[in-house]
């Protein structure tokens, strides 16, 4: 039974089939909001597929062999557990223990560091300078998205995801008051999750028209299918987190009905991050850092000012 | 109307630094030679205040001499360097002279634009 | 000044929007009048004053006498830049421009097109 | 720190659309020496110009650039017919100032979309193309074709503007009108937009200068050159229209320019529609043209581009030697990408909208230490593995 959730349900297979249909949708938006048709529904399945079949080249000047195999499933398997903790039917998450919010942010980070020690090993001065814009770009977008996780963990006062998800939206019914702080923290949760996904515009060290791929440049085949694979699933995890502790997840609904609220949450989210990623042009790294320190870590300071503010209230 | 001006080949540097300093150089367009039976012309074509100029002058085949006028128009860098891949006229001077056109495979003073270069076309 | 959100009223258009994709072999563009494809030659007109094969810059055509007065002309279609050129020197109106644009061919030799009189 | 890592973008990188070969050496962010190659497309049009007839180099130099075959194939046109003295009756020359007026319109909308791109931002890119077709399909319907469009031969134009089409060009106009306004809007307050080129690639007017730099490049750097304006060619002596220029001297100013040269292109094409005179369409001229030479310069979207030919009574010209507006550029190209970003690269060199077929030079230029030679490929790869090992 167990193995099953572990596997299949709330487990692996489903953030899997997830992981690539929310690329799908975020790549559908992305063209239908450029007024282009946009992939077919099998579109990055069939991409994972080909990418499965191609060879893989691990390049002569590379020393630790070992290594370049073993960090894409690394970043893989963190991203993986890190979905066990995120309720995804109302019944709950598949393990769920007081401090879950601080495991799954950190898991979230492992990815990032994965991909800068990626672009460090491969040697080519492409993915080096990926690699290193990776942890310049890690620094300014970190401290938002933890304050940003912390505002609603104050609001419930408890670290555990799935309690959040359950009391937030009571709490709120009760102190509309509560939802400044909580929109504030959400939005800057959103930007930091853009930045740590590194979609558009933070997308600064895979930016093709300078730097061909940054750390992906030398990964192929397999390899490199794990790479995209975990992005997606990362999104996935990055996604349902926002939703869980922002709008609710999946509580006010029992059952199947539930289910489907988390999905129509999680796409709502999804759609926000498409639009954000059509609306912007890629900023410099300095910039990010700029932007990151001067605007979006004071909104979510503010934001969780206010929320302690309110709390003794 | 191009204005025209034929000036023997050593005034050249004299020539455009006095444009220079007066001020009436608006533009150096471009440098283009052309050989004509014994000798190589080269046409400096600016633009001045009052309109375009050609400046001509030429260079004997067997000594294809001319001063460059890069250390006083850094604009003319390309052009000379131009000229003497095709045509195999040497600029004195030249900060730069490397090749501007040919690959570096390509045979030494061989000028592909010089009239005994014959290029053939088959069908 | 700088002002965000230039650029969302597009986004929204466009998103309502159907894409402005033509999907090629199921829906075509209408061409213009103009438009010039690959070029067609009428044997009863050429009178073979070859003006033709000397004007045009890529070399694609070729007149051949077959008989009294009547005469056969090939287009190397692989090398036609389709320019019009033919079909403006020869004012016998022999050769006219079609708006035959799909020749993608296989094999070479079947880019040479050779129109006989009949 | 000293240690530098060489950069090579090119001939063949996602960046590039033409092969063109970039080395720069770079201290973690910055540029410090900046080293282009061209030269992988030159394919020795000048010589072969030399052996096909008047009527035949016309459309071989059309096809020196798809983006600027207007310009190239008047160009050569107008040389043609000054040698040979023969008057271009008005229809003909009001004909090629719309077409090049659209070549320039959807030139500089390409530039915009290719800009977007390199910044990342690619719905501006898709936005903008989308809109450039309305250009295309105009070019089409009167030319024949969307690019080399083979409207001019020797003494005139080979194609007439109907009453139809004139409406149709109204009505484009129009709608061209009010989407590069809203460019216009986008590229002056979007925040990411101008984060990305504002106070970028700087060029001040003495190198703009002293470097020959031409076209909007130079006019982005306050250079009032414009060979419309200075050296009217076809009817340009009877258009009123204004030469747009900004002081910024960097990339935001070469956009202002772009931008502004476009909405100037619609009027110009409104005028010259409405004011379209009766005749015909081209001069008779003898296909042995009378010895002679021409220079004659055009306005390409790029810059000022030069013909220069000798005719020597036969049927096929003795020399021509074109020059394109990107040369002119690339001189200046070095000062505005020294001490810039990694980032920055692209957008800077896409800032002067190189059309390298156009150019197809060889070009190593001056780096600061004097000492610079050529180094073939194989060369460069071992001083690039060689400088990162020595940096791991």
């Amino acid at each position: 039974m167990i193995l099953i959730k572990i596997f299949f349900f709330p487990g692996l297979l489903f953030l899997m089939t997830y992981a690539l249909y929310l690329q799908w949708f975020d790549r559908k938006v992305y063209a239908r909001m450029q007024n282009r048709v946009g992939p077919p529904l099998f579109q990055p399945v069939a991409d994972f597929l080909k990418l499965l079949s191609k060879q893989t080249i691990v390049p002569s000047s590379v020393q630790e062999q070992g290594m370049f195999w073993i960090l894409p499933l690394i970043s893989f398997a963190a991203v993986a557990t890190s979905f066990l903790f995120i309720p995804v039917t109302a019944s709950g998450p598949f393990y769920s223990f007081p401090g879950d919010l601080i495991i799954v942010a950190y898991l979230l980070t492992l990815p990032t560091l994965v991909l800068a020690l990626a672009g460090w090993i491969s040697t080519t001065s492409y993915s080096i300078i990926g690699g290193i814009r990776c942890l310049s770009q890690l620094f300014s977008y970190e401290v938002p998205f933890f304050i940003a996780l912390l505002v609603p963990a104050i609001a419930v006062n408890s670290w555990n995801i799935a309690t959040i998800a359950t009391h937030l939206p009571h709490l709120v019914a009760t102190h509309p008051l509560y939802m400044i702080p909580l929109a504030l923290a959400f939005f800057s949760g959103l930007i930091a999750l853009q930045g740590k996904l590194e979609r558009k515009p933070f997308d600064i060290p895979d930016a093709e028209t300078e730097l061909v791929a940054g750390p992906f440049t030398e990964y192929s085949g397999r390899l490199f299918a794990l790479f995209r694979i975990t992005l997606d699933m990362e999104m996935v995890v990055g996604i349902s987190l926002l939703s869980a502790i922002f709008l609710g997840g999946a509580n006010p609904l029992m059952g199947i009905p539930g289910f489907v609220m988390f999905l129509i949450k999680t796409l709502f989210v999804a759609f926000l991050l498409a639009a954000i990623k059509s609306a912007t042009a890629r900023i410099r790294i300095d910039q990010l850092i700029s932007f990151g320190w001067k605007i979006l870590a004071p909104v979510s300071i503010v934001a969780l000012l206010l929320q302690i503010t309110m709390i003794n209230l | 109307m191009v204005k025209k001006i034929d000036i023997a080949s050593n005034q050249i540097r004299e020539h455009f630094s006095g444009w220079i300093k007066t001020g009436e150089l608006k533009l150096l367009s471009t440098i283009s030679g052309y050989q004509e039976e014994g000798n190589i012309f080269i046409v400096y074509h600016c633009v001045n205040n009052e309109g375009a100029v050609d400046v001509r002058t030429s260079v004997p085949l067997a000594q294809p001499v001319l001063p460059s006028i890069v250390p006083v128009l850094p604009a003319a860098t390309l052009y000379e360097r131009e000229v003497q891949d095709l045509l195999g006229v040497r600029f004195e001077g030249h900060p730069d002279p490397r090749r501007l056109v040919l690959p570096e495979d390509f045979p030494d003073n061989v000028y592909p634009l010089r009239k005994d270069y014959v290029v053939n076309k088959e069908k | 000044m700088i002002k965000p959100g230039a650029i969302w009223k597009e986004l929204l258009k466009n998103f309502s929007r159907k894409p402005a994709t033509v999907l090629y072999p199921k829906e075509r563009l209408n061409l213009p009048p103009n438009f010039r494809g690959r070029p067609m030659y009428d044997a009863s007109k050429c009178i073979g004053c070859m003006l033709c094969v000397k004007d045009c810059p890529a070399q694609a055509i070729q007149i051949e006498k077959v008989a009294e007065k009547s005469y056969q002309c090939t287009f190397y279609l692989g090398r036609c830049i389709f320019c019009g050129q033919c079909a403006d020197s020869c004012n016998k109106g022999a050769i006219t421009m079609s708006q035959v644009y799909e020749l993608a061919a296989f094999t070479q030799p079947s880019m040479t097109d050779t129109v006989k009189p009949v | 720190m000293d240690k530098q890592i060489i950069l090579p973008i090119g001939p063949q990188h996602p960046l590039l659309k033409e092969p063109v070969h970039f080395r720069f050496s770079i201290e973690g962010e910055k540029i410090v020496e900046a080293d282009i190659r061209l030269g992988y497309n030159h394919r020795g049009i000048e010589k072969a110009a030399e052996s096909e007839t008047y009527i035949q180099d016309l459309y071989m130099i059309e096809r020196i650039c798809g983006i600027c075959s207007m310009t190239h194939a008047t160009n050569f046109a107008h040389a043609v017919e000054e040698i040979a003295k023969v008057e271009v009756p008005p229809r003909a020359r009001y004909i090629r100032v719309i077409v090049a007026e659209l070549e320039r319109l959807h030139s500089h909308l390409l530039w915009l979309g290719v800009a977007g791109h390199e910044i990342g931002f690619d719905t501006f890119f898709m936005v903008a193309w989308r809109d450039r077709e309305v250009v295309m399909d105009l070019l089409e319907g009167i030319t024949g074709n969307r690019v080399n469009y083979g409207i001019n031969k020797p003494g005139g134009v080979r194609k007439d503007i109907s009453d139809a089409q004139r409406k149709e060009l109204q009505k484009g106009m129009d709608i061209l009108e009010e989407r590069i306004r809203y460019y216009q809007k986008v590229a002056l307050e979007e925040p990411t937009f101008i984060a990305r080129v504002a106070g970028i690639g700087k060029l001040d007017k003495e190198i703009a200068i002293s470097h020959g730099a031409v076209g909007p490049t130079a006019r982005g750097s306050g250079i009032t050159y414009d060979v419309r304006r200075d050296l009217p060619y076809s009817a340009y002596g009877e258009i009123p229209f204004n030469v747009i220029t900004s002081d910024r001297g960097d990339v935001l100013g070469r956009t202002i320019v772009r931008i502004g040269e476009m909405l100037e292109s619609i009027n110009i094409i409104r005028y010259a529609v409405e004011h379209l005179p009766e005749g015909p369409l081209a001069a008779r001229i003898p296909r042995r043209i009378p010895a002679g030479e021409a220079t004659t310069r055009y306005e390409a979207p790029r810059g000022e581009c030069i013909h220069y030919v000798r005719a020597n009574g036969t049927e096929v010209p003795d020399r021509v030697k074109v020059r394109a507006p990107t040369m002119a550029n690339l001189v200046s190209i070095r000062s505005t990408l020294l001490n810039q970003e990694v980032a920055d690269i692209p957008i800077i060199v896409a800032a002067i909208d190189p059309c390298l077929s156009c150019t197809d030079r060889t070009l190593v230029l001056l780096s600061n230490k004097q000492s610079s030679e050529i180094t073939t490929w194989a060369e460069l790869r071992k001083k690039s593995l060689a400088k990162t090992k020595r940096l791991l």
